[in-house]
């Protein structure tokens, strides 16, 4: 995601130079996220579904509902899989074939948000134990890519769980036409709150702009009760503790912001 | 017998979403709607959902793919895989090489590849919702978003299927008549030379029945045409010029 | 499939100046097909096969018939699968690896005629309606390419199949020594005749030649009740419709005489 | 004990073919069965049949395995997928890459490789019926196509396999013997020198067991030998010139 | 619940394996193991044993990955088939692919890639026996396999997690802790600088237990650098100059 | 796995120098091995394993036990199955990737030394025949590449499975924690025995330099009674009838000398 040498370099300078001024490129300030929008409901052969937009960044996550054999140690729990598609239509970057290092990344640190702070209550989604059990996929598409994949993805995702519907079953087979007035059994509703370091500057929601120059990049998965359930640093930048702690405050209070498109 | 299959697929005259023979479903078409993509097309078709991206002329990747006197073209038809009612696992099936290929073919006849040597131009399209009749569907998404791109052609490439269901020849056929009629057969032509750049058909039609569809499936796509000019026009304007 | 160039600019100039006499490069009429040769079982660990000349072009299709579960949605219907193989040895375009795009569309073009025609009667090979029903595989193997691949491989599929004769079955499993007498239950016997556009000209059962300057190709597959059951444009050329209201009336004919090969 | 075994491999002094311990399979090679290949060689034997096919010297994709100094040799064994009792799944599986490497090694042997430099010169066999022995005969076919190609060459490699099978070294086995013997001993060798470029063995075999079933099997690859150069001198005449 | 976890993580104020809360498991570190790579380090880390090895810088294959301002560092995580309890298929997960991903990231802050335009530096690194926490080992092998081929640093990276586990905050988790506690922290700093480079999270942290796991962690990276020095001192010497 | 034309013929001559006055390039005699170690439970978390040095060259084998569905055709015999991983950590020759015809190569040819020999008495390990029996996976993983991987493997392997021991059944599950002191069902100890001809000498054990240069390579596969269990020639050059005769009557003397390793 870096771009060569000095044209990238020019573009450093230049939005460091805004950065220095207490202002970003695109006039933002440095804790405002973008404009905010999810439609419910988006892709209706989905069991459930949401397009997010934030600012440019438009992504796209359905949750489909089959069955499954339980994994042998979680024998009375459902199954939740959350995959990513950086499908090419998005970015010139993006490129045909299987999902790469970055949608594996992406899709990897949206599941562990979702996972380990329980979005969903697995054990409801045991049909018979050992058996049988609802498998949950969540498929993530980015369609349009203007930066900040993480939390976009994030709230799809658990958008697309919010709104889902499980369909009819009936002697084992799914009808899926008809769907029931059932919900998932929801637990939690996680955001996550991505920053990007840019030399000595810290921003949230960074835009393409910006991730093209940035130097490192954090992700904090926040839980409803404001506690940490997942943490990614990436790139070849490095945080000090403090900023880390500091980061972690600000991610907790830009958290409840993006709950509140939850509701 | 099918499981799934309908007693009957026309019932007093309709057809089971209510349409007339020749009707078609209701057509939503907006070109640039994407961002980051040179051009692009969204579409609803019925319940039908795409998005069609097109990307070029730019370098050809990997490099032996370029040719010297003209550019290359690629249609990428994929399914989004909570598009349809069981998952579709991610990844190309046999079905979408198929469609890509021939929507491609479809396309390369009215783009002036020509002028733009070792060059490649792209279009991707992703069903987010399908339906039946993705093929045409697509199709036409990805003419609107060629043009968006200020891709230079020589007309866009407009498509509808006609086909058979319960021995009546019916235009644009929904999911449930694609998999329970006896015949579908998408077209694609070049509106103002009337060519005929994409045909395919599975089922059964007499001689007979060949011709009336063709000729509804024409008739079907002409129509289309008019919604892509007219999405092209909301978007650059058109009251005092372009098309008409 | 295209030639370089200027070198498939002369070719086409001179392919064309011949056509514009009223003859084809090799001699042929517009509408005459090349010599045609089929030999049924040619490949005898195959429960059916034939090999199919067509002038130069060599096709070799193998019919195995093994158990499987049905699908869902056709629970008490035999499963039919087509495959074809470009393999190197036929031609230098012709890439090791998994088939490509050519492959894929001559094994759906192939299947689409046998499948549509109900050259098979699914329902015959079923043996326990959900559970176990015949899986008939048929493999088509390119073996040298001079030209029109789709009619050759659809002759040669429709060939092995009249061909094959079930395998002996003994408490639910195969016995591939031992062949019975009993046929497939064959219904219906299409072909496809495939015509080439070169300029304004169109032909039949175009060669390798041909197909190198074609504009644009198209086939029709076609019931021995003389009906349509497949049909495939393929390359950046266009057809009128008048053109194709044409073509249909000459593959009618064409097909009479491919399917006394069948006899 | 495993399923379909039968009793005895040999019966009353003979092979369950009907073959004596020291026979051939009836061998059939017919060179140039192929247009578009540059040589090719039709072969029968036994009920294997196989063609191979030899393209080049041309250039060499991709162009990293170009080598300066020589062409590259290139042999890909393949079986069709019903060219065996269970269909076989498309796609190169372990055998067939052990097979296409030691195929190839064996004929590098032979090959004026310095010739060509920056070249790759390609073999291609396919197995449309296989019952036992078929990379002896790939190997034997695949020589017969690099001669028919023109590919100067110090020597044909001519092959054959001999094993154990209840108790006997016997001569080229079929698909019974070398599912149910106790060993099996392919060998390619280059009959003019007495070199030996093909060489493996899977089964058991003691010291002396070994040395006769090595005699026995090189004893065969001349019989096939002279078949090939017939093979050759069928198609190019050979009456006033060549081999003899 | 899950199948196989203990009833309790913690007894009688110690861990299942008989360490303190903050207590590191035995580490042993020894660099230049490996004869053919550039640089290499073996380490064991509790039942974790790992062995590293570093390529470069060399030429980049395939040719376009390679920066003209710079090397290109990759680092590639893999596990042995043997190296957990049930038999890992051979070939990369996605895990795999991510713990590569952090690693390489974690380690382009240290290395003066500039001063290698157009090459690569390649890390492998096999996890031979799995018992928890094989990212940070990995990471710290890496480390040390970078400095043995001399290759340029402004320092190591060292690694150590810290996580939760029965409502305690300890120190590099084992297996069934890492499996069956509620947070795991990896953490890999530059010791010289302070600077973190490689920060995961999974599991449940509120405010406070974040801040005391990262410290926690932090203080055993400090550890596991004063290892990572003397296994680099004792192959090459440093009694009179190096890092005292 | 040959080395570039100038410096690799520079390299052969200076080989061929030594060879001419009767001693290799590190100073062994023609017949003789470098240094043998064998470290049996090096990777605990195996069944059973073993690291082997041959001089520089390091080979780690891990053997893994889980339960099948026996073959069809072998329905009372359990199944062993052998890889190797030329890991990329071993060689700058060596590859990312799925295993190349050299890993494919190097695994049968153990594979085939083990099973030839009967090293596993397979039916001892059938658990209910038809339905459920061992699966042995030895895994072979190259950790240093110094030549002769082969007969390092075939010793890494056999060491393996010398070392292993069941692990704990209990209803049908595999408690992998709990290893049982049973050992498999081991009835021979193969060994194989690679040569490599360098212009007209013939060495046992090549190291990587004289492997660069070597003209064929032959390994033979010996059982504890002195009989060929398999045998495997590798590259351009060739042997005469005597060479291998008289080579085959070497291996048998050193495979007693590796066989010694086992005890």
């Amino acid at each position: 995601m870096e771009s060569n040498s000095i044209v990238a370099s020019i573009k450093k300078d230049y939005i460091l130079t805004v950065l220095e001024t207490g202002k970003r490129v695109d006039g933002r300030e440095f804790d405002e996220y973008r404009e905010i929008e999810i439609i419910r409901g988006y892709a209706q052969r989905a069991e459930g579904s949401a397009l997010v937009r934030i600012g440019n960044t438009q992504v796209l996550a359905g949750v489909k509902l089959s069955l499954a054999t339980p994994f042998p140690d979680t024998p009375d729990e459902g199954i939740l899989s959350t995959t990513a598609e950086l499908v090419p239509l998005a970015s010139p970057s993006f490129d045909i074939g299987p999902p790469d290092e970055r949608a594996i990344e992406l899709s990897r640190v949206v599941d562990r948000a979702l996972r380990e702070s329980n979005a969903l209550d697995l054990e409801k989604l045991c049909i018979v134990p050992n058996e049988k059990v609802w498998l949950v996929n969540v498929d993530i598409y980015i369609l349009d890519y203007d930066g900040n994949l993480f939390d976009a993805s994030c709230l799809a995702a658990i958008s697309a769980l919010l709104d889902a519907r499980f369909p009819k079953l009936e002697d084992d087979k799914i009808i899926y036409e008809e769907k029931t007035n059932e919900a998932l059994p929801i637990k939690n509703k996680p955001v996550e709150v991505t920053f990007a370091k840019i030399g000595k500057y810290t921003v949230v929601d960074p835009n393409l702009e910006e991730e093209e120059v940035m130097d490192a990049r954090i992700t904090f998965g926040i839980t409803q009760e404001n506690e940490l359930c997942a943490l990614q640093k990436g790139l070849r930048g490095s945080f000090t503790r403090e900023e880390i702690l500091d980061l972690f405050d600000k991610a907790i209070e830009k958290a409840k912001e993006l709950r509140r498109y939850l509701e | 017998m099918k499981v799934g299959k309908p007693e009957k697929l026309i019932v007093n005259g309709k057809r089971l979403d209510g349409r007339a023979f020749d009707e078609l479903r209701p057509i939503k078409i907006k070109a640039g709607v994407l961002k980051r993509a040179d051009g692009s097309c969204y579409l609803e078709w019925g319940k039908n959902k795409i998005i069609a991206a097109c990307y070029g002329p730019r370098e050809v990747h990997p490099r032996h793919l370029a040719r010297p006197d003209r550019a290359i073209l690629r249609c990428v038809y994929k399914m989004a895989p909570f598009s349809v009612k069981e998952r579709k696992k991610p990844g190309p099936d046999r079905r979408s090489v198929e469609l890509s290929k021939v929507i491609t073919e479809a396309l390369e006849n009215v783009v002036f590849l020509n002028l733009f040597p070792r060059s490649a131009i792209d279009v991707y399209i992703e069903v987010l919702q399908a339906e039946g009749g993705t093929r045409c569907a697509s199709l036409t998404a990805a003419s609107v978003a060629l043009a968006d791109a200020g891709v230079p052609m020589k007309d866009l490439v407009a498509a509808c299927a006609a086909g058979k269901v319960d021995g009546e020849i019916v235009l644009d056929l929904f999911e449930l008549e694609d998999n329970y009629g006896e015949a579908d057969l998408p077209v694609g032509i070049v509106p103002r030379t009337g060519e005929i750049t994409l045909l395919q058909m599975d089922g059964n039609l007499t001689r007979e029945e060949f011709e009336k569809a063709l000729d509804l499936a024409i008739k079907g796509a002409l129509q289309v045409y008019e919604l892509q000019k007219a999405a092209l026009k909301e978007k650059y304007g058109g009251e005092n010029g372009g098309e008409q």
